[in-house]
């Protein structure tokens, strides 16, 4: 029953990720008062990138090949760790909220590679970068996580989905945790997912070279990701009605208002920015820590 | 009494070893510095009535005093070194200080012995402070051959010093001693001739090639 | 009885020499001859051990486990140098650097040289013990400026000068001690064994003053800073195998000196007052060698430095005191000996080759000589205190010796200047021993009693290294029994 | 003289059990490496010399895990440097090779000899070097007295470890020495230096206090990051490995720190867990360091190079060896599902648990400790990216990276192994902790029968928390989804149509190695970002043809060795100064040698009642 529940959750997630990016587009477009896309725009992109002949570099080596599915499998395999729907079922013995973080770990690493496999300059630039970031975000989103497992008493996800949790701490924490999530989903002020000015991309560099169906595969992931880490939020911030999935999607759809807000508002930084910002919500997790020990 | 005479002598031979400017000058206080050690010893010979210290005396005599200073001119002239001894120190403040080192025997002596002999150290007084100014002598004069006769101007206050102490010390140490510094002596004028030769001068305060 | 023939056979070489003409039957003869005292000596050893009586003869001679650790010392490096100086004397007078006549007259001198030392050991009276010491001053002389050029004359004159003061200065301590020996031990000799005897009566405030002389005037002769001023230019300009024989066991000969009269002074005054200058003199040649060794580029003076560097851990080890620390300070005297030996016929061999003294122009000893470079590179891991060799045991000892006795800031300073002499040394034959070698160098030209005498000495390092032999233990036991006064 | 007759008595207990098992799952592999690495590289006498040479180090290694006499440690443990310093300097030829171990000695002996005071004062009180005898002794230590004992350990063993800031030695030496051995030098020797922290601190000394954990936490933290950081400035393949040394050190000290805190806080399950987490990484370190060095030391036997600016697209020409380095460089990234990951998982529940489990203070600083480590991680990732993705992707970046093959077969054995090895500790998880938890027990003096970390031989659950982690079930699943997402692309799309071309070129240029990201160029935020720490400076140098005519730019940037420039380098210059100056005593005039004779008894006589 519990393994049929988690399948569900698997391809639900799978399914709506596409979904919950057209949102985001779709929102900021209309509050940028223009007509924009179809929310299922990406559905389309991903039809058609799954359509297409794939074009590689002769350079590249069987690390360019298999690092899509590697990337897609990363962030599935997150999945059933969520405490969701049917009774907050999730696959606790595999690991806990730590584990969500190395996991992620593996993707990156052999995204990385592959940016660098192609022998192009853009690639090595976006690797470069996209480590750069993902290593500084790291503490960050470690200690975030330290603080509300802290008030949880442990780094088990379904001790963290709980009322008691939520605590003053808790709120600053995921603050940081917020901004852990605008990174790692190359959003603005971080990165920029419309664009492809060589300068200024990081993500983008990476997959420059990816084309048909590991394009999309990748771009899937991304999606996921996205989906994964709006999750982790609403269940720390709301930790009620995970079991009913329309509450948790009214839950999703509050995080994409938020987020196509905060990306309307802001303009891109400057790389070396980054570190003050990610420095700033080092800080905060750090804030989050000390008011979490006297036990707000 | 006469003794205390004598060692006034030895003193007053001694400053004008300190004072003097030329090696012969130098050369005849040592003589004469010897000499009166050589009577010193005669009389304790006299006094304790001792053979020892009677062939003791007579050695003194016929080494430090002729045989010595006469080996020493006989190797001054034969390198034909100039008379001038070279001062670091000017003799007036050189018999200054070998006046204070005098009065710094004194000290050690009035601290150290008498308290443990009682009294009548006079001997010992001048004989450390011969120890101390020919040391002094070897620091502040540059040549060799002063070097020599700071070196022999030791040992004759360490002489004066064994003599001092219950008449001399035992006989056979005595005599393998005065062998000794002979030897050494010999030898060290034997280096004064190499060091001429290869050097062609005797200031060893030039001789500084090896250093650190 | 041992003891007539270990003195006689030196000075009949010597006789032979002044004799003979024949330099190279005469280097084997000579080495044959040492060979012969060192048996002798290793009988006297056993002798001692098993007997463990002091002997006495015509109340001139006094032989105690003491001297018998010295004479053994001596013997041994006697050998080693003999053997190492066939091959030293026949490239020397193969090059032309000397003539026939004055290799026979090296032989003379280095009989009489260690005649003279071994003298320096046997004698009871100390008044003939200062003869005896000043006697080594004046043969080695000859030895220092062997070569006649300016170095090696300025170095003897230094030499013979500086320790002659030296030893006035102790002639004086000796004097003051037969004073209060006299005047308050009732005594008319200067028989080291009856002032002893009588050393509880000797007036304190004299016997004070009379050691600062003593240890002020022979530690000149033994190397102790800042009385060492003579050591290196000696040591550097010496023959190797005279150097060997000068850093080696020399030095120690002083040191034996000073023991003589540390023991009456304990036994006097207690142990503070000695202990405590020992450590001072100690600590001072530790750190003043350590500077020059750090900056030093000619490769005998850098041997000459770790001679006053051992002088003074020996030294401190004495001071220490305990049986812990005189153990090691005795076990390091015939350590070093056998370690710094080794060293100086090694610096030999490439100074030969090279021509050289400067560590800045030799390079890769190891290729140009293997033999040599092979040995001299554990050799200098021995020097400076690695296990398994056996400095790493007796400097440890000491240690032990240290914080037994409970001195831990000298320990601590003798731990730190160890290690910036080890620093020091690593880095410099690092450099000499590795790397290319000249290439208008050919290799090898090692000859085989060179080899023999770098094997004889190496045998002790490495064999001291993992264990004490019985006899040496004993003999080294009932030594500390007679320091300590037990 | 009692105290030395000690004979070669051995003490063999968990702990020793467990050192003796590191240094013979690196040390195999790495003598079958040896023969091919050794092979055409040396001459016949040379290369008998470097298996004695091996012999002997890996014998030294065992003897200073086993004895059970201090003094008989010293020996070895002086040994063991020895033995290594003739492998720094195996190839003697070069001078770098002598300045390494030159380096690498000094700093030993200065640790050496920290260790030594340490013994001996243990001694004093204990009036025997046996291990037993130790113990009892330290009983009677007063309190300031351990706690200049645990410094002088601390600062021994650490520097043999490698702790910043006394870790200067080692990424000179561990490149230097021929692959095998660095692979052994930096898996397993360090190691010995924890071994030797465990057994004097923990196991003979005893925790005094708590101040004592919290200081090798800082430092471990210290060493983490600083190690990290200079390993992504570093273009060395070697010495990029070397100070990723520094930083797993750093990381094993982290554990091992923690224990020390919740020992002293009384908390015995979580000392046994942190240590548990500390003995893990170790073995896990010696693992795929091991490793990393036996592949770089392929690639430079093949390519001649260990520069990474010059090699490139090895993947293609030395295939399993990419692969082996791969899997090296992901178990040290503390990548799912291999071994790296797993230590770093318990180390930072370990300091989760305390961070819990403790008050005030502790609760943030224990926090920090796992925010570094966290940071570590990322950087020791992107740096593994570098590495990896420098040295065997893209184009090669000179003829010798173009010439290069694949390494022979026993080498490639010796690598496999390890790689293999990598993936079962990363697996069998929740058995190793097991014993591990057998070795804690022993290190710590703590009965250990009731305390358990597993569920069962899948699932770790550390005690006294409802967190589990098995490793097997994320390989599992991750294989399971990769497998479902591969068949579904090729069952509901068909069959991939792939057109292979050139790279993208922005259609201008055509794009070569010289066009390719470098090395440099990929650390450059890294630079940028922690310039406050790496002071990097450029040199620039014009070559003109005439006034007007550059004909070329040389643009080279640096960094500042800060530990190296501001500590060593000042410290070396003053004893090197007041050496220098104390020369100037020694003029060669003898009148002023004999003022000496003649102060001297001057003042010994004016206070000869001082003494």
């Amino acid at each position: 029953m519990k393994i049929l529940f988690l399948f569900i959750q698997i391809l639900l997630l799978i399914a709506i990720a596409p979904f919950l990016s057209g949102l985001i587009k779709k929102i900021k477009n209309t509050l940028r008062m223009r007509k924009g896309a179809s929310v299922f725009q990406p559905y389309y992109n991903l039809q058609k990138l799954f359509g297409k002949e794939e074009v590689i570099s002769e350079n590249t080596s069987w690390i360019f090949r298999i690092t899509p599915f590697i990337v897609m499998g990363c962030v599935v395999l997150t999945i059933p760790l969520l405490p969701l729907f049917g009774l907050a079922v999730s696959l606790n013995y595999m690991g806990d909220f730590l584990l969500i973080i190395f996991i992620l770990a593996l993707g990156r690493f052999f995204l990385a590679l592959a940016g660098l496999d192609a022998a192009s300059a853009f690639g090595g630039m976006g690797s470069s970068r996209e480590m750069f970031i993902s290593a500084l975000v790291e503490p960050v989103a470690l200690l975030a996580v330290f603080a509300v497992s802290l008030n949880a008493g442990s780094t088990s996800l379904q001790a963290i989905s709980n009322f008691h949790v939520m605590k003053l701490s808790s709120f600053i924490a995921v603050i940081s945790l917020f901004i852990v999530t605008i990174v790692e989903t190359s959003r603005l002020p971080i990165d920029n997912q419309e664009t492809h000015l060589e300068l200024t991309m990081i993500h983008e560099a990476m997959v420059l070279e990816y084309s048909g169906r590991s394009l999309a595969l990748l771009e899937w992931a991304s999606y996921i990701k996205q989906v994964i880490f709006f999750t982790i939020l609403s269940i720390i911030t709301m930790p009620f009605g995970s079991a009913n999935i329309f509450i948790y999607f009214i839950k999703i759809a509050a995080m994409c208002l938020i987020i196509a807000v905060i990306e309307i508002l802001t303009a891109k930084m400057r790389l070396f920015r980054v570190v003050d910002f990610l420095s700033f919500s080092l800080f905060l997790s750090v804030t989050a820590l000390i008011i979490s020990s006297i036990g707000l | 009494m006469q003794i205390d005479i004598f060692l006034f002598g030895i003193l007053a031979a001694t400053f004008s070893m300190v004072a003097s400017k030329r090696l012969n000058t130098l050369i005849s206080g040592f003589a004469a510095q010897s000499l009166f050690l050589a009577l010193i010893t005669f009389l304790l010979a006299v006094k304790n009535n001792n053979l020892e210290l009677y062939i003791v005396a007579g050695l003194l005599f016929l080494i430090k005093v002729i045989l010595i200073p006469y080996f020493l001119r006989r190797v001054a002239s034969r390198i034909n070194v100039s008379q001038d001894l070279g001062l670091f120190v000017n003799s007036t403040l050189s018999v200054f200080i070998a006046g204070i080192l005098t009065y710094l025997a004194y000290l050690f002596t009035k601290n150290i012995i008498s308290m443990s002999l009682g009294g009548a150290s006079s001997v010992f007084v001048v004989s450390l402070s011969i120890v101390l100014i020919g040391l002094f002598m070897m620091i502040f004069r540059l040549k060799a051959l002063t070097q020599i006769i700071g070196l022999i101007v030791m040992e004759n206050g360490l002489f004066l010093t064994a003599a001092s102490i219950s008449g001399g010390m035992p006989f056979f140490v005595e005599i393998a001693i005065f062998f000794d510094v002979f030897l050494c002596v010999a030898i060290l004028g034997i280096f004064v001739y190499k060091i001429n030769r290869l050097f062609t001068h005797i200031d060893i305060d030039k001789l500084t090639e090896l250093k650190g | 009885m041992q003891i007539f023939f270990i003195l006689a056979i030196p000075l009949l070489l010597s006789i032979v020499a002044m004799l003979s003409k024949d330099t190279k039957r005469l280097s084997f003869l000579n080495s044959l001859g040492h060979a012969i005292v060192l048996a002798f000596s290793a009988c006297l050893v056993l002798d001692t051990v098993n007997f463990s009586e002091p002997k006495a003869f015509f109340n001139f001679f006094y032989i105690d486990s003491l001297s018998v650790f010295f004479i053994f010392t001596i013997s041994v490096i006697n050998l080693a140098s003999s053997l190492y100086s066939i091959g030293y004397t026949a490239m020397d007078l193969k090059e032309g650097v000397i003539s026939e006549r004055k290799a026979v007259k090296y032989y003379v001198l280095f009989n009489l040289f260690s005649f003279s030392m071994f003298f320096v050991t046997v004698v009871n009276n100390l008044g003939m013990l200062w003869v005896a010491v000043e006697m080594t001053t004046l043969v080695s002389a000859f030895l220092v400026g062997f070569y006649n050029n300016k170095k090696s004359i300025e170095a003897a004159w230094k030499y013979i000068i500086i320790c002659s003061v030296g030893i006035s200065l102790a002639l004086l301590g000796t004097i003051l001690f037969y004073f209060t020996a006299s005047q308050h031990g009732n005594i008319n000799s200067l028989n080291w064994t009856d002032i002893v005897s009588v050393a509880k009566k000797l007036d304190p405030r004299v016997v004070k003053a009379a050691f600062l002389f003593i240890l002020v005037g022979y530690g000149t002769k033994a190397g102790l800073a800042p009385m060492h001023t003579w050591l290196p230019d000696a040591h550097s300009q010496a023959l190797s195998p005279t150097s060997a024989l000068l850093s080696g066991v020399l030095l120690k000969t002083a040191i034996y000196a000073v023991l003589r009269f540390a023991i009456i002074t304990n036994k006097c005054i207690g142990i503070g007052y000695v202990s405590n200058l020992f450590i001072l003199f100690g600590l001072l040649s530790l750190c003043v060698s350590a500077g020059f060794i750090l900056v030093q580029k000619d490769i005998k003076r850098m041997f000459a430095y770790s001679s006053v560097e051992h002088i003074g851990i020996i030294t401190l080890g004495f001071g220490f005191g305990g049986p812990i620390g005189l153990y090691g300070a005795l076990l390091h005297i015939f350590n070093h000996a056998v370690t710094k030996s080794l060293m100086f016929f090694g610096a030999g061999s490439i100074v030969k080759k090279y021509h050289t003294n400067n560590m800045n122009v030799i390079k890769g000893v190891i290729a140009v000589l293997p033999f040599t470079g092979i040995i001299l590179i554990f050799g200098v891991f021995a020097l400076i205190g690695m296990p398994p060799f056996s400095i790493f045991i007796s400097e440890i000892i000491i240690l032990i010796g240290g914080f037994k006795a409970g001195f831990y800031f000298p320990s601590a300073l003798f731990l730190f200047f160890a290690a910036i002499v080890f620093g020091g040394m690593l880095f410099r034959f690092g450099k000499i021993l590795f790397g290319k070698k000249p290439q208008d160098m050919a290799a090898g030209g090692e000859r085989l009693s060179g080899k023999l005498a770098f094997v004889f000495l190496f045998s002790f390092i490495i064999v001291l290294g993992f264990t004490i032999p019985g006899f040496l233990n004993k003999i080294l036991l009932l030594a500390v029994e007679i320091i300590s006064g037990a | 003289m009692g105290y030395f007759k000690t004979g070669l008595s051995m003490l063999i207990d968990p702990l020793s059990l467990f050192f003796l098992f590191v240094i013979a799952i690196v040390s195999l592999p790495s003598a079958i490496y040896s023969i091919g690495y050794l092979k055409g590289e040396y001459s016949r006498a040379k290369t008998a010399l470097a298996w004695v040479l091996l012999v002997g180090f890996v014998a030294s290694m065992v003897l200073v895990v086993t004895v059970s006499n201090a003094f008989v440690f010293l020996i070895v443990w002086e040994l063991m440097s020895l033995v290594s310093y003739f492998l720094v300097t195996f190839d003697n030829k070069h001078e770098k090779s002598v300045m390494a171990g030159t380096i690498y000695m000094i700093m030993t002996h200065i640790g050496t000899a920290f260790i030594t005071a340490a013994f001996l004062i243990m001694f004093k009180y204990s009036n025997s070097f046996d291990f037993t005898a130790f113990k009892l002794g330290c009983q009677a230590m007063p309190g300031h007295v351990k706690d200049i004992v645990f410094l002088f350990l601390l600062i021994g063993f650490g520097t043999k470890a490698g702790i910043v800031p006394l870790h200067i030695w080692l990424p000179y030496a561990h490149p230097q020495a021929p692959s095998h051995i660095s692979s052994i030098m930096s898996g397993v020797m360090i190691k010995t230096a924890i071994y030797g922290l465990l057994r004097f601190v923990i196991f003979i000394l005893g925790i005094n206090a708590i101040w004592w954990g919290n200081i090798i936490l800082i430092l471990a933290s210290i060493s983490c990051l600083v190690g990290v950081i200079y390993a992504l400035m570093e273009h060395d393949l070697k010495r990029l490995l070397a100070y990723h040394s520094v930083e797993n050190i750093g990381i094993i000290l982290l554990g091992v720190g923690a224990s020390m805190v919740f020992l002293k806080m009384n908390m015995p399950v979580l000392a046994v867990f942190a240590l548990c987490a500390g003995l893990y990484h170790l073995v896990n370190h010696a693992i795929f360091k091991g490793l990393l060095f036996l592949c770089a030391g392929s690639v430079y036997k093949m390519s001649q190079t260990r520069n990474i600016e010059k090699l490139g697209g090895l993947i293609k020409l030395m295939p399993q060896t990419a692969l082996a380095f791969l899997i090296g460089s992901m178990a040290i990234s503390a990548i799912i599902p291999l071994n790296g990951f797993i230590s770093e998982w318990l180390t930072l529940q370990a300091l989760f648990l305390g961070s819990i489990n403790s008050i005030g203070g502790y609760k943030i600083f224990m926090g920090i400790c796992a925010a570094v480590l966290a940071l570590t991680g990322g950087l020791a990732a992107a740096c593994f990216v570098k590495a990896f993705g420098i040295t065997f992707l893209g184009l090669p970046r000179s003829k010798k990276a173009e010439s290069s093959r694949e390494a022979p077969l026993t080498m490639r054995l010796g690598m496999f192994f390890l790689a293999l090895l990598t993936v079962v500790f990363g697996l069998a998880a929740s058995i190793v902790i097991k014993f591990l938890v057998i070795v804690s027990g022993c290190a710590t003096g703590i009965g250990v029968e009731k305390i358990n970390f597993t569920l069962n031989n899948f699932v770790l659950a550390p005690q006294g928390s409802t967190v589990y982690l098995s490793s097997p079930l994320v390989a599992l699943v991750l294989v399971t989804i990769i497998g479902f997402i591969a068949a579904g692309v090729y069952f509901g799309l068909g069959r991939n149509k792939v057109a292979v071309n050139k790279t993208w070129d922005c259609g201008y240029y055509n794009l070569d190695s010289r066009t390719e990201y470098t090395a440099t160029a990929f650390s450059k935020p890294f630079r940028v970002a922690f310039s406050f720490f790496l002071l990097p400076y450029r040199k620039t140098k014009k070559i003109r043809e005439s006034s007007y005519h550059i004909k070329s730019f040389r643009y080279e940037v640096f960094t500042t060795s800060v530990f190296k420039s501001y500590i060593y380098e000042p410290v070396i210059k003053l004893i090197y100064i007041t050496a220098k100056n104390l020369r100037r005593f020694q003029p060669g005039s003898i009148h002023l040698y004999l003022a000496y004779i003649f102060v001297t008894i001057l003042l010994l006589l004016i206070f000869v009642n001082r003494f």
